[in-house]
């Protein structure tokens, strides 16, 4: 980090250095970005991290193979279930054992529905950010289905820990098919609101065109993944390329667009969620009876080796790697966190724009500053 | 029938057969002062209030509803906490004018209040440039958000200041020409004029389409002026905290606060004049019957009236809109609210010299 | 061709203000779609998910008698140190001594609520409640002890 | 294109690096002197490894290990590639003007691990703060204050 007399010296007549964060009201966590600005035209950002890290990797090496699980729910808290499952297929994976049926379609529409409630908040918060308060009540009036049909199965509202290595903690509560239709019911109608006081308003349109554009090329060589690379036309949805769980029999479209702006990305997210509900409408009458627990010793231990699974959060591609020295516990787990490589991307992307615009493109980005902070 | 009129006169015959006339214009003058002082706390704790309830139930929540029936009294205890908090001043702030810029802005909001009516003559001061004066004085308060920005010493609110310095700048020209053009049709700039001449309708109707945009015009212009949503990048939140006051703290704080709402209510109260009769009642040409019924509602209540119409409107617009970025917003006032409002003020100039208008 | 630009520019962009407008306006003379939940009040018809993991309890019958044999499975499993079990050796009426706990203590302020411990319990001694108000005003209130004093295992559980 | 082409391209270019194909992906271990050449043909070679995806290291008490992970956006190509450090003074060359991605990574890895990587144009402490010593992420790591033993 640069220390006070270090940024003084690098700064040229007329330019003005600002601490943006880590308290901001748009940063939403404890994100600090010191941006050099001239006049109202950003120069440079560069941003410091660390204010939220809880070294998770260093934690899930003291912690075995069923415990490490649940930490990783706080990494990106708003796709939890998905980094569990990351988490628990890598530990299938090592061990070789086949999910049931039943457990990996639930998996899969659980999270959807992650993915779906991810979006949303993002969706209201992206709004908030561009100064409409509004959308963000809308917005969460339909997460809230999503919390209540999650807190009834799993436990918990947002942190699930509903994944065991092996299948599911335990059997889906019987109101959820009904729960989860009225939810789509009810989003499908609710949907064309967005469109009305965010998508087609004319003020929104426009801080959103052609700001914080990301060419295919730039996009590649950040390492940007889900929603943010898709939008420069990156086609990288794992869910497609490598498909797990199943996903290789629920059809569903990957939402690409090549303008690369922040619009493009904020039409990819309302667009996945079309797609997450279309997964979601395929398999609720469609639940396989049977276990939803493969068989597993009550201590796991993975041969020694290096295992690696990737999954798509609502972020973009989560990456678990393990090395296993064949112990009760992992030697070193590295989490792949796709908010870190998107968040490299911004400086890329803001210079030369507003600070207005810096709102739209980090908006965009969807940073959730525990999953960049780990 | 109720009317201040009557209140004011007798108060004023009383005052002048009891007391010498310096001495009685003395005390006019303090209860004015004791009156706009009671005004602006009662307008102050209303409006807040209203903005919140407004946004509550635009955003299907329910809002403020702890304190006192249907959370009637938590402005009041709003008010109570900022009084009771220490007012932080920065360590390397411009004390001086650190501390006056508050007064400053709400000096001006105050100055506003003079060529008001109130209702059917309950008027502070009828000036007979009541229009240019109000024109004139709104634009002062710029050098208080200037002040603070400058003085807070912190980078966020020296952007917010320049932020607000350009956008009031720019807007009071297209203020000032969907203004003129009720002047044009007028031929008065005294407020006293404006509202009898639309005795046997409001502007907005018989105005026919240019007065309609001019409206528009001037809703949007004021919008920006009070420096509100969509246009409050003088305080976007997202992007500079807070703005101008974000090193404000308490009563000094609560200061900005209530001159931001008091500065709504007298916009708004200026476009009920100016667009839509002041006081005047709704009045239809020569429908007699119509209009005599109208006159049984009191003048005070139409005047209130439209103005908290066009308030709620303003409230309506800043719950809805995203926030333009400062460039955007530069662009919509020189490339569409001025040329616009140009072209409008010569087809109103030509209406008003053909004697169109009804 | 410029002035119809404009002008067309104007007017989509101002209908979709309106657009905009009417929604929220809908909201707000709609005061029947206001989803505000009046918490404390209705504290006595609000109904959790029976799943829902408030903390950890241990239950105990009408004899005082649980069902905990102070295995330690629970404590093994908890990625957090939530739970400690401090046992002791009874000695059963046939003079022959069996291992019983002493004290469950758990640690609330620990506590994630992962359902790791009830997981693995084998003689399900511990299930998770619903109460989620955990509020006090001293940090150490929040270690708590679970078995109730002088409680019994249950007869036949081994 | 299989593993087999990724072989022998790789014995053209860098014929002392050695493979492994026991796990999912082919491993490739390589000296770090001999890295940033290798990076350099992987991504301008034909199966244009454009996306490093993981970048991340290991200690292993006696020495450091390096892992890459790449992969093709085209032709959905992955490889791991590992690099061996000496533990006392690790040293690498960067790769962050091959794929941007690694400048933070980088970053990480050289505050949490102490890999020094050669000519990064920006070397600093990105989570910790300036003042802060030892190497959270190796093995004998050890915080008297802030950890827990459980």
């Amino acid at each position: 980090m640069y220390t006070e007399t270090q940024v003084i010296k690098e700064t040229k007549e007329g330019e003005l250095v600002i601490n943006m964060g880590p308290q901001h009201p748009a940063t939403h966590g404890v994100l600090h970005l010191v941006i050099t600005l001239d006049g109202e035209t950003i120069k440079k950002i560069e941003p410091h991290l660390g204010y939220i890290h809880r070294s998770i990797e260093k934690m899930s090496e003291s912690l075995n193979y069923r415990q490490f699980i649940y930490v990783t729910s706080r990494m990106d808290y708003l796709s939890a279930h998905i980094n569990n499952l990351a988490c628990a297929m890598n530990v299938e994976k090592a061990m070789q054992i086949e999910v049931p049926k039943r457990a990996s379609v639930i998996r899969v529409l659980m999270s959807e529905l992650t993915r779906i409630a991810s979006h949303e908040l993002w969706l209201g918060a992206m709004a908030m950010d561009l100064g409409a308060f509004t959308p963000f009540f809308y917005t969460f009036r339909e997460r809230e289905l999503i919390t209540d049909i999650m807190e009834e199965t799993c436990g918990a509202r947002l942190t699930m820990n509903y994944i065991v290595p092996g299948g599911l903690m335990y059997d889906l509560h019987p109101d959820f098919q009904q729960k989860v239709k009225a939810f789509v019911k009810q989003f499908k109608q609710k949907v064309t609101e967005f469109e009305d006081l965010v998508t087609n308003n004319v003020i929104f349109q426009a801080r959103t065109k052609g700001v914080g554009i990301l060419s295919r090329e730039d996009a590649i060589s950040y390492g940007c993944s889900g929603p943010v690379a898709r939008a420069s036309g990156v086609s990288c949805d794992i869910r497609k390329i490598y498909p797990y769980e199943g996903y290789d029999t629920v059809e569903f479209d990957e939402v690409l667009d090549t303008a690369g702006d922040s619009f493009a990305r904020y039409i990819i997210r309302v667009k996945e969620m079309n797609q997450s509900i279309r997964i979601i409408e395929q398999l609720i009458d469609n639940i396989p009876e049977g276990d939803t627990q493969a068989k597993m010793k009550a201590v796991i231990k993975p041969p020694k080796g290096e295992f690696y699974t990737r999954v798509e959060t609502a972020r973009g591609e989560l990456g678990v790697y393990i090395v296993s020295e064949g112990g009760m516990t992992p030697y070193r787990v590295k989490y792949r966190s796709p908010g870190f490589s998107n968040l490299s991307a911004l400086d890329h992307m803001a210079r030369g724009s507003k600070i207005g615009d810096l709102m739209a493109t980090m908006g965009t980005l969807d940073l959730v500053i525990p999953d960049i902070d780990r | 029938m109720f009317s201040l009129e009557g209140i004011t006169n007798t108060i004023q015959n009383w005052l002048y057969s009891t007391f010498d006339p310096t001495f009685a214009l003395l005390i006019e003058c303090a209860i004015v002062i004791l009156l706009a002082i009671g005004l602006f706390a009662a307008l102050g704790l209303v409006l807040v209030l209203m903005e919140r309830k407004v946004a509550a139930h635009i955003q299907i929540r329910l809002g403020p509803n702890r304190v006192g029936p249907g959370g009637m009294f938590q402005t009041v205890a709003d008010t109570i906490k900022l009084i009771l908090k220490e007012g932080l001043v920065p360590d390397l702030a411009d004390k001086f004018l650190f501390n006056l810029a508050p007064f400053v802005v709400m000096i001006v909001a105050m100055l506003l209040l003079a060529p008001i009516a109130f209702a059917k003559n309950f008027q502070i001061w009828d000036i007979n440039i009541g229009v240019l004066y109000v024109s004139a004085v709104s634009s002062l308060s710029v050098i208080g958000i200037l002040m603070a920005g400058w003085a807070s010493n912190n980078k966020y609110s020296l952007l917010g200041a320049m932020r607000s310095g350009a956008q009031i700048v720019s807007y009071e020209l297209s203020a000032g020409l969907s203004v003129l053009t009720v002047v044009v049709l007028t031929g008065s700039l005294q407020i006293s004029d404006i509202i009898a001449s639309q005795a046997d309708g409001w502007w907005l109707f018989k105005g026919h389409i240019p007065v309609i945009i001019a409206f528009v015009i001037f809703i949007i212009a004021v919008t920006a002026e009070t420096n509100r949503a969509p246009f409050d990048l003088a305080e976007a939140e997202s992007e500079l905290t807070a703005g101008f006051h974000t090193e404000y703290s308490g009563m000094r704080f609560a200061l900005f606060f209530l001159a931001e709402y008091i500065n709504i209510f007298i916009v708004c109260a200026i476009g009920a004049t100016l667009f839509l009769g002041g006081w005047m009642p709704l009045h239809i040409g020569h429908w007699e019957g119509f209009n005599h019924i109208m006159d049984y509602i009191p003048s005070s209540i139409w005047f209130m009236g439209k103005t908290f119409f066009l308030i709620f409107l303003i409230m309506w617009f800043r719950w809805t809109f995203p926030r333009l970025r400062v460039d955007q917003l530069l662009n919509l006032e020189w490339k569409y609210l001025l040329p616009i409002s140009m072209l409008n003020i010569i087809l109103v100039t030509v209406i008003a010299i053909l004697g169109w208008h009804f | 061709m410029f002035l119809k630009d404009y002008i067309s520019e104007v007017y989509t962009g101002v209908s979709s203000l309106l657009k905009g407008m009417r929604k929220t306006g809908y909201y707000f003379f709609h005061p029947k779609e206001i989803i505000t939940e009046q918490y404390p009040d209705n504290r006595d018809t609000l109904k959790l998910a029976e799943r829902f993991r408030g903390e950890v309890v241990m239950p105990h019958d009408e004899n005082n008698e649980h069902a905990c044999t102070g295995c330690t499975a629970c404590e093994l499993a908890c990625p957090n140190g939530t739970i400690k079990i401090i046992t002791k050796f009874d000695i059963s009426p046939e003079g022959k001594k069996k291992k019983a706990i002493d004290t469950f203590v758990y640690h609330l302020e620990l506590c994630t609520m992962c359902n790791l411990c009830i997981e693995s319990c084998p003689s399900d001694a511990i299930v998770m409640a619903q109460n989620f108000e955990h509020s006090v005003y001293d940090r150490s209130k929040l270690t708590k002890k679970l078995n109730k004093p002088d409680s019994k295992i249950r007869e036949g559980i081994e | 294109m299989t593993n087999e082409d990724i072989k022998a391209f790789i014995t053209t270019v860098q014929p002392v690096a050695t493979f492994d194909e026991t796990g999912e992906w082919l491993n490739i271990l390589v000296e770090p002197s001999q890295w940033k050449q290798l990076a350099t043909d992987l991504r301008n070679s034909s199966f244009l490894f454009d996306y490093l995806f993981c970048l991340t290291c290991v200690d292993w008490k006696t020495h450091l290990t390096m892992v890459y992970h790449l992969s093709s956006t085209t032709q959905r190509l992955n490889i791991v590639i590992k690099s061996k450090l000496d533990r006392t003074n690790p040293e690498i060359e960067t790769v962050c003007d091959i794929w941007r991605t690694a400048e933070f990574h980088e970053r990480e890895v050289f505050e949490l691990f102490g890999v020094n990587f050669l000519n990064h144009p920006d070397l600093r402490k990105l989570i910790l703060t300036d003042d802060f010593e030892g190497f959270p992420l190796r093995k004998d790591f050890e915080d008297p204050i802030n950890m827990i033993k459980l």
